[in-house]
């Protein structure tokens, strides 16, 4: 049925091989991206016909796994190399390879000319093939592997300028980061296995059946550990509070790296991670909790560092941080269609976005280049009024800015308002709910408006480079603006077939084809959920879902007027708040200082702790146990070699003084 | 006739003498002369336990130590003069150059 | 009146001694009478003589005759000894030849001495009388008395023998006071006899005079091995007597007092064996430890070879104290191995010595290694050998040492017994160190290895490995010396 | 083919015959000489894998007399099983590499230098064929020997304090070991053993209190061997002063000797003494994972830090074995082999770089990656397999040990060890970051030159083994699946139900005991009382229940872990 499903991760592999180990003799750019490009594009035709064929069977029987090896064997404990084709992963897949590919076309433009070109495309398939891993695998180890994978390319492209210590630093933070999660992946994936065969003597890691026994499971309890283990893992890929802080610093990869994988791709495998397992955290009310709310605090927190922040790429990457907050918020709220949702339209208006800055900042770069200015190419203090001088751009960026904004119509609206719905109305948190929900909405204002300030600072006013470079700045490229068509036009209707029911009624009964679609998936959390209905009660009011519909347009609007305000029409006020504010301006442009309080909680502390268990503990008290040892006896050594006097009565002495201890002891005995 | 125990404990004491003289003194003739007196009490003990248990093997023993000391006699005073030779002592204080 | 009748005597058990006596004296004769003829001869006359020796001796294995009225006995315990002797002998006079020439001390009288010492080992080996004992450790060590003073014009040869002598008459004192009480105490001095006489006694331990009889004369053979705390003697004394000599020393009249207390504890006086193991349990500590320990910080090679002398005592000592067949036997067998690369170490030293400066350091060895590899490589088998690490004789025969003491159920002493070994280890790995992996101070002189040194080495090296990969047949050999006693 | 394993193990002895008859001044034919003989060995020693036959049994044994005398008959007795197979080839894979490491590297006493390592081939081999507990002993020892010289003679600044504290303390703790084999011999004897085989030994019912002793005496030499914390001062040092074969030796395969101890005497001999100190030695293993990460942190010197890692890695491999199931079991194995890939070609790394620049400070370096992209490559690849990203060998070895852990009463400390894969990230990366990544400051570094055909041809088979053993283990885990669970079993002591305890052969020790002072109480009931005993009652019953391999580890009440163990309220 799915035969050729193997194709999918395998094409990005060869093509990582070919360029990894013949790249450097190639040569050629065209020919390069052409094969990397071209592998992807090849994935994406292969998903598109999976997922034809998904849909052409009956929803109940959308399930199917391949396998193509067997991998380890060991006892109780087997996982194969098998893939699962179901609606989540084909959705993945289709984001993965569709995204994935106008990425790589984007790329091979954006990096013309750099040193490691063909590396660069290498780590982008080799990132890809895990990423298909990621979401195709049908156990948790597979997962684990596309996980670790996804995890060690970002690492490669992170540190792909790898002469900047920055680069470096940011992504050696990035993958311990990530490691951080991994712990808490193999401690639940542990927990899970050992307490379902030891309890059930079900030894299973396959996500088939581990679903299908799901019902074994009690509620709470083990699973609140396993879960929350799972979602620690989580938390560090998707870069949740507490460990959100690498993924700012990753930006100091390439910008298509930043759009694929820390904006579209990689660091969604958490919320797709979350929706996998929905039967598992459907049974955990408090680890539910725990998703919710520091998703929520991520949104909201995130966005906050967001408004201050100048380089534009960092503000996206804040913006990712925050809605991702979103996507945890869904999930946390059991929302899990909602949350599959807003990743897809996350990833088609954010890869946009970062796609429009990359080219922002290429052509300022080039711009600055060719002035030989100093100036930093991505700082948006430095750039205005590019919307004449880039217009695709600046339309492309444009709509996606809206989509994100939440603005009646676009994508982003529909995916974020369900989840600010479902946040308010779930039956899971109680009064937990109104809080959620406001927070969500606080933050889709702030998100307005830094987006819009970003919009403002960038292309709107006069430029503020030298006029001389200014001269040089540029529309990109075809092959780069492609993608950001491609991407924008996604970005405008994406959103169209997941139409929340209640607009849905309105319009004409256009059900929610989305929600219908993955709903096999969930299959598992709606049953349990049914059967616990009676002790948790959503709230079901159409009134109300139209009123806080409205609420959070309103605030989104309001925040691109005060971004308007601010950054159009009264320019000065920004300068003015900073200076009435300065410790509040300091703590939010510096990220809340949280970076320099890890260093100085963990960091420090480590390296100290190391520092004093090898100078202090290994040399001076094991090594100085033995040489005291050592030297103990040596000083006995020379003890007794004092007492060889070389006079001839000493020793008749000790002779006699044998004689006679022997005597007595004997005869006295 | 004096019993088995006065002679042990004759022989006994002068065997003390002996071994506390070659503790004690320095010349090497006279630390010889006193182990030459441990050998005579062994001789002593010897003879006495001969006599007490009736048989002579102790006495044939006597015999083998006297002929023994005094190869021990010459090659030790044979020794003694190589070493008066080289030092013009032969105080066994003087007998240290190899120690530790 | 009647006649004396001399019984008839069975002359076979002594007749290996009675050989190598004529010819001791021939050879004295030659030396006498030919004053300045070759004395290298004189070596290889009696290294053949030696060998011819083994010869006889070996053809007796097997066989059990006791003569001169139960006084001496031709047992596999006894041949088994005289083997080692022989060879702590014959390699001994191998090397002699080259040191001697270079000291210039080349006497005739050596060689003749030589044999006289093996003779008086042999006598105690095969004694099962304490008067034929005492014979034959008097024989032994007023030779040797003469061996370790025998390069007279040195000060330091001078004193060895001096101090040797004086300590060395100091103890036979006590060991025949102790064969006197023992006489006293049980009435004969045949050994088989005491044995039975002990064997009636309803409380032996009790039996003051035996048991300090026992004590004493156990001082008398603890001084002859070296065992602490009667040991101060050794290092001096193998320091200052000619090396060939200390060679010989450290191995065979070892083997001897160990040959002759054997036979005297394990027949004569199994029942005291409660006193006596534990006795022996503290010497061997004792000894092992201050050898081993004292060992490590000389700089002096022979002086540290001298300590590890001691420490070997020590082990054997473990072996002792078990008193059982593997323990016994484990004792047989280390003998003969500590001869082949005892010896065989102090053939080196000899080789690397200069003339005047007998008694390198450890220092002098710095980048021997690599300047004589073959003969490095031979020092290198010695030392892994003395401390014990397979594939070497020396890792066998500690192996049944320690395999006895732990058989039965001296854990302890095991225990301290390896934890010696594994400290003797560092001296014994700083020969190996500084011969490869220190640059050498100055040019070495062209070592000369004459022929005879070349051979006792072959032996050494021969005798060292072959023992350590296939041991069976030695070890057998040894169980069956130790079957009959 | 019969003899084909002492034909593998004597291959490279019969090398040094060989190279003993070639003039030292001839370097290049001695080193040809010793890289054909080592593969040579290696394409003799495959033949052992292909003939090998999947299942439990030792094969291709050979088993002749020996020694016999007193109460001692040693056997010449040799033979493989899936435990012993992978780590011989193992050892003859890397003898190769090890050559050609030093091809350059060692310019002086050549002759001797490969004649040393052609010797600890034979004796590593050696020892892990050896069914013959006597025969393993005199190799393990032997061992030592070519490794001192190979320190010593070829080694760094530091070496003479490096290579004698090696041998002395390994020397250590393998007397005392030497001191239980006998004792256990002694005991053997008693019950009947007739030579020193250690299969005989694995049925041999010991009383626990004695089996204590033993298990510590071996205990301790194979910890010092692995090594384990506290006892592994000596590696740093080691390895620091060993030229670069010999630390690749060390690390790849000698290390191994302590982990292949373990699972081939100390545990299946004595199995209830290990239960009973198995939380012991997991703690320590943990510490040591824990530990040796820090340590390895902030170290200066790359070679160190690679020491140091050895040290958490082989940590891991310990809490697997003390898991006592299959899973830990199987990733135990299969870690020691990725160890012995991983850390065999960071060895390698440090020593290109060592040849280039002739220092190992991490400060010193610097930005390499622009002015050695190749080298920069296969750095990341090795550093990534010792970090255990998967797709390399070094995951599917950790995971089983973690998971094995996991399924074991070890729960918490396979918490606690699974922290290791975050430390292990920081400072492997971060070391790689500080050497590889940054500008190229130094002016020494801007000369470098990139690896040539010989470093790339050593590095080649430990790359695609990297991938081969981390994509596709699954041959690698049939090979030992049969032995390991047979081994399983053995470990899973009778005393498991405390009925089953053998009363019989506590009288036959009677006479050992008596004088030892090891006065053990008679049965197993004197065990319960003891501090840390575990409770046997526990186990009884419900073992029937579980899948094979899985002693019935979960079983056990749980005192300590409320929150994680929620069928204990049962």
């Amino acid at each position: 049925m799915f035969d050729n499903v193997w194709l999918i991760p395998i094409l990005p592999l060869i093509g990582f091989l070919i360029n990894g180990l013949l790249g450097k003799k190639i040569k050629n750019e065209t020919v390069i991206g052409g094969i990397a490009a071209g592998a992807v594009l090849g994935s994406f035709v292969v998903s598109c016909m999976t997922i034809l064929k998904l849909l052409s069977l009956p929803s109940t029987e959308r399930v199917a796994e391949v396998k193509i090896f067997s991998w380890i064997t060991s006892g109780t404990f087997n996982a194969d190399v098998a893939f699962l084709i179901d609606p989540l992963s084909c959705i993945m897949i289709m984001i993965v390879s569709g995204v994935g590919f106008l990425i790589h076309l984007y790329s091979i433009g954006y990096m013309h000319g750099e040193e490691g070109f063909y590396r660069y495309f290498a780590y982008l398939n080799l990132f890809t093939f895990s990423m298909f891993l990621l979401v195709l695998g049908n156990n948790l180890l597979l997962m684990f592997v596309g996980w670790e994978g996804v995890g060690l390319c970002s690492y490669l492209l992170i540190g792909y300028y790898f002469h900047k210590k920055s680069a470096g630093d940011a992504g050696k933070k990035a993958f311990v980061m990530n490691r951080v999660g991994d712990f808490g992946f193999l401690l639940g994936l542990f927990t899970l296995f050992w307490y379902m065969g030891s309890t059930h003597n079900i030894w299973t890691i396959r996500f088939t059946e581990m679903a299908a026994s799901s019902h074994l499971l009690p509620t709470g309890g083990i699973v609140t550990v396993i879960t929350l283990c799972f979602f620690l893992g989580a938390t560090g890929k998707s870069a949740q509070i507490p460990l959100y802080t690498w993924l700012p610093d990753a930006m100091e990869g390439p910008t298509p790296v930043s759009a694929l994988i820390h904006a579209a791709t990689m660091v969604t495998a958490g919320v797709y991670m979350i929706a996998r397992m929905n039967y598992l955290f459907i049974r955990s009310p408090e680890t539910l909790t725990v998703i919710a709310v520091i998703g929520a605090c991520t949104a909201l927190f995130a966005a906050t560092i967001g408004t201050a922040q100048n380089d534009i790429k960092r503000v996206l990457a804040y913006s990712t941080v925050s809605q991702l907050g979103y996507m945890f918020l869904a999930m946390g709220v059991g929302a899990f269609g909602a949350g599959i949702f807003h990743l897809m339209t996350h990833a088609f208006f954010k890869a946009c976005l970062f796609l429009g800055s990359g080219a922002v900042i290429h052509s300022m770069h080039g711009a600055l280049h060719h002035a030989h200015s100093h100036d930093d190419a991505q700082d948006m203090r430095n750039m205005g009024g590019l919307k004449s001088k880039m217009p695709l751009t600046f339309a492309t960026f444009l709509l996606a800015t809206i989509a994100i904004a939440g603005i009646p119509g676009f994508s982003g609206f529909f995916s974020k308002d369900e989840i600010l719905w479902q946040a308010f109305s779930n039956p899971h948190h109680g009064n937990l709910n109104l809080l959620l929900w406001g927070m969500g909405a606080v933050a889709a204002g702030l998100t307005a408006f830094y987006m819009f300030r970003l919009v403002f600072m960038t292309f709107f006013g006069e430029c503020r480079i030298t006029p001389k470079a200014k001269d040089h700045l540029h529309e990109s490229p075809m092959v780069i603006v492609f993608p950001l068509i491609v991407l924008a036009g996604l970005s405008v209707v994406g959103g169209y077939i997941g139409i929340p029911k209640v607009i849905g009624e309105v319009v004409g009964g256009i059900p929610n084809y989305f929600e219908h679609y993955l709903s096999p998936v969930f299959k598992y959390s709606e049953e349990y959920m049914a059967e616990h209905a009676s002790a948790h009660a959503g709230v079901h009011n159409v009134a109300l879902e139209w009123g806080l519909m409205g609420t959070s347009v309103l605030i989104a609007l309001i925040g691109i007027t005060i971004a308007y305000t601010l950054y159009v029409a009264n320019t000065g006020i920004p300068a003015r708040f900073t200076a009435a504010f300065p410790a509040l301006h300091r703590a939010v442009y510096n990220k809340w200082y949280i970076d320099e309080l890890y260093d100085f909680i963990i960091v420090n502390p480590c390296k100290a702790f190391g520092q004093f268990l090898w100078k202090g503990f290994d040399v001076v008290i094991v090594d100085g146990a033995v040489n005291g040892v050592a030297n103990t006896v040596m000083a006995f050594s020379g003890l007794f070699r004092l007492m060889q006097t070389g006079l001839l009565s000493n020793y008749a002495w000790s002779m006699a003084f044998g004689v006679v201890v022997m005597l007595s002891y004997f005869i006295l005995k | 006739m004096a019993n088995l125990n006065s002679y042990l404990i004759i022989s006994a004491i002068l065997f003390s003498i002996g071994t506390v003289g070659v503790l004690t003194r320095k010349n090497a003739i006279v630390i010889f002369m006193c182990i030459e007196l441990m050998l005579n009490a062994v001789n002593l003990t010897f003879v006495a336990l001969s006599r007490h248990l009736g048989n002579l093997d102790g006495q044939v023993f006597v015999f083998f130590i006297m002929t023994v000391a005094a190869a021990e006699a010459a090659v030790g005073l044979a020794l003694m003069i190589s070493f008066y030779n080289n030092k013009e002592s032969i105080d066994v204080d003087d007998v240290h150059l190899m120690k530790w | 009146m009647d006649m004396i009748s001399i019984p008839a005597i069975n002359m076979t058990p002594i007749l290996p001694e009675i050989f190598l006596s004529s010819l001791a004296m021939v050879l004295l004769l030659i030396t006498v009478f030919s004053p300045g003829g070759s004395k290298s001869l004189l070596g290889n006359i009696s290294f053949i003589g030696i060998a011819a020796t083994a010869v006889l001796v070996g053809s007796g294995w097997g066989a059990n005759i006791s003569s001169f009225n139960g006084s001496v006995i031709l047992d596999n315990f006894a041949t088994f000894f005289k083997m080692v002797f022989l060879l702590s002998a014959g390699l001994s006079i191998l090397i002699s030849d080259k040191y001697m020439n270079r000291e210039g001390c080349n006497h005739g009288e050596l060689y003749p001495i030589i044999l006289f010492t093996t003779v008086g080992m042999m006598l105690m080996a095969s004694g099962t009388d304490l008067m034929v004992i005492f014979l034959g450790l008097e024989v032994m060590s007023v030779s040797l008395y003469v061996l370790a003073g025998f390069n007279r014009n040195n000060l330091k040869s001078n004193e060895a023998g001096l101090k040797y002598f004086l300590l060395g008459a100091f103890s036979t004192g006590f060991l025949l006071y102790g064969m006197a009480l023992i006489y006293g105490a049980t009435g004969t001095t045949r050994i088989a006899k005491i044995a039975t006489i002990i064997g009636q006694m309803t409380l032996p331990s009790a039996n003051i005079m035996l048991v300090a009889g026992m004590l004493l004369m156990f001082t008398g053979f603890a001084f002859k091995v070296a065992a602490a705390p009667f040991h101060m003697w050794t290092p001096d004394v193998y320091e200052g007597a000619p090396t060939p000599m200390t060679a010989f020393m450290s191995t065979g009249p070892k083997a001897a007092a160990f040959a002759a207390s054997l036979r005297i504890f394990l027949i004569a006086l199994p029942t005291l064996q409660a006193e006596w193991g534990q006795l022996l349990w503290v010497l061997a500590v004792l000894t092992m430890t201050v050898g081993n320990i004292t060992a490590l910080r000389q700089d002096n090679i022979k002086r540290m070879l001298a300590y590890s002398s001691i420490a070997h005592a020590g082990y054997c000592l473990v072996g002792f104290a078990a008193g059982n067949g593997t323990g016994t036997a484990g004792i047989l067998f280390y003998m003969l191995s500590y001869a082949f690369m005892n010896i065989g170490a102090f053939a080196i030293i000899i080789l690397v010595a200069k003339k005047g400066e007998p008694n390198g350091t450890v220092m002098d060895l710095a980048g021997f290694g690599f300047k004589h590899p073959i003969l490095a490589l031979a020092m290198t088998i010695f030392m892994f050998s003395l401390a014990g690490v397979p594939p070497t004789a020396g890792f066998i025969g500690k192996f049944y040492l320690f395999s006895g003491a732990i058989q039965k159920g001296y854990i302890w002493l095991a225990i301290l017994g390896v934890l010696n070994s594994a400290a003797s280890v560092y001296y014994y790995l700083r020969v190996i160190v500084y011969m490869y992996m220190k640059e050498p101070n100055e040019e070495f002189e062209w070592t000369v290895v004459t022929a005879p040194v070349a051979l006792a080495l072959l032996i050494a090296v021969a005798g060292t490995l072959i023992p350590g990969v296939v041991p069976s047949l030695l070890l057998e050999l040894a169980q069956n010396a130790i079957k009959l006693i | 083919m019969s003899n084909i394993l002492s034909l593998t193990t004597f291959l490279p002895l019969l090398g040094v015959l060989l190279l003993f008859f070639i003039p030292k001044e001839n370097k290049a034919v001695l080193r040809g000489l010793t890289l054909a003989v080592t593969l040579v060995t290696f394409i003799v020693s495959l033949l052992i894998l292909t003939g090998f036959k999947t299942n439990a049994e030792f094969q291709f044994v050979e088993n002749v007399p020996w020694i016999a005398a007193g109460p001692f008959v040693m056997r010449y007795n040799i033979g493989v099983d899936g435990i012993s197979l992978w780590l011989v080839i193992l050892t003859t894979f890397i003898m190769p590499i090890s050559v050609l490491s030093t091809w350059k590297a060692v310019e002086e006493k050549v002759k001797e230098y490969m004649i040393c390592l052609l010797i600890l081939e034979t004796s590593l081999i050696g020892a892990f064929i050896s069914i013959d507990m006597f025969l393993f002993y005199i190799y393990w020892e032997l061992m030592l020997i070519p490794m001192y010289f190979m320190i010593g003679i070829w080694g760094g600044k530091n070496r003479l304090y490096a290579t004698v504290k090696f041998f002395i303390y390994t020397m250590v703790g393998s007397l005392l070991m030497l001191v239980a084999f006998i004792y256990l011999y002694m005991l053997g004897t008693q019950a009947g053993v007739t030579d020193f085989s250690v299969l005989h030994f694995y049925n041999l019912k010991i009383d626990p209190a004695i089996q204590v002793w033993m298990f510590l005496a071996f205990a301790l030499a194979f910890a010092i061997k692995v090594p384990m914390f506290p006892l592994h001062t000596w590696l740093p040092d080691a390895h620091t002063e060993a030229p670069t074969a010999g630390s690749v030796i060390l690390a790849a395969i000698m290390l191994k000797m302590g982990t292949y101890g373990y699972v081939r005497f100390a545990m299946p001999l004595f199995p209830e003494a290990a239960h009973r100190f198995a939380p012991l030695l997991a703690t320590l293993a943990v510490i040591g994972i824990i530990y040796a990460a820090l340590v390895a942190m902030v170290q200066e010197d790359v070679k160190k830090l690679v020491a140091y890692s050895s040290v958490a890695h082989l940590g891991f491999v310990m809490l697997g074995l003390f898991a006592f199931n299959v899973n830990g079991m199987t990733g135990s194995m299969l870690q020691m082999l990725n160890h012995g890939i991983s850390t065999g070609a960071l060895f390698l790394i440090v020593g290109f770089i060592y040849e280039r620049r002739h220092t190992r400070l991490i400060t010193d370096f610097g930005g390499l990656a622009k002015q050695m992209p190749i080298f920069a490559t296969m750095f990341l690849i090795v550093t990534l397999s010792s970090i255990g990203v998967p797709g390399t060998n070094g995951f599917a070895g950790e995971f089983l040990v973690l998971l094995g852990g996991y399924e074991s009463e070890l729960r918490w400390w396979t918490v606690v060890a699974t922290s290791g894969v975050i430390f292990a990230a920081v400072y492997m990366l971060w070391m790689f970051q500080r050497v590889m990544f940054g500008e190229l400051t130094n002016p020494k570094n801007q000369s470098l030159l990139d690896l040539d055909a010989r470093e790339i041809a050593i590095m080649i088979p430990l790359i695609v083994l990297i991938f081969v053993m981390g994509v596709y283990p699954n041959p690698f885990i049939e090979k030992m699946d049969p032995a390991i669970k047979k081994l399983v079993a053995q470990i899973r002591p009778a005393s498991m139900d405390v009925k089953k305890i053998d009363t019989t052969s506590p009288a036959a020790h009677g006479a050992i005991q008596s004088q030892s002072g090891l006065q053990a109480p008679a049965g197993y009931q004197g065990m319960s009382g003891m501090p840390g005993a575990e409770q046997p009652a526990g186990h009884s019953g419900t073992n029937g229940q579980m899948p094979a391999g899985h002693p019935g580890m979960s079983q056990d009440g749980q005192t300590s872990e409320p929150a994680i163990n929620p069928h204990e309220s049962k």
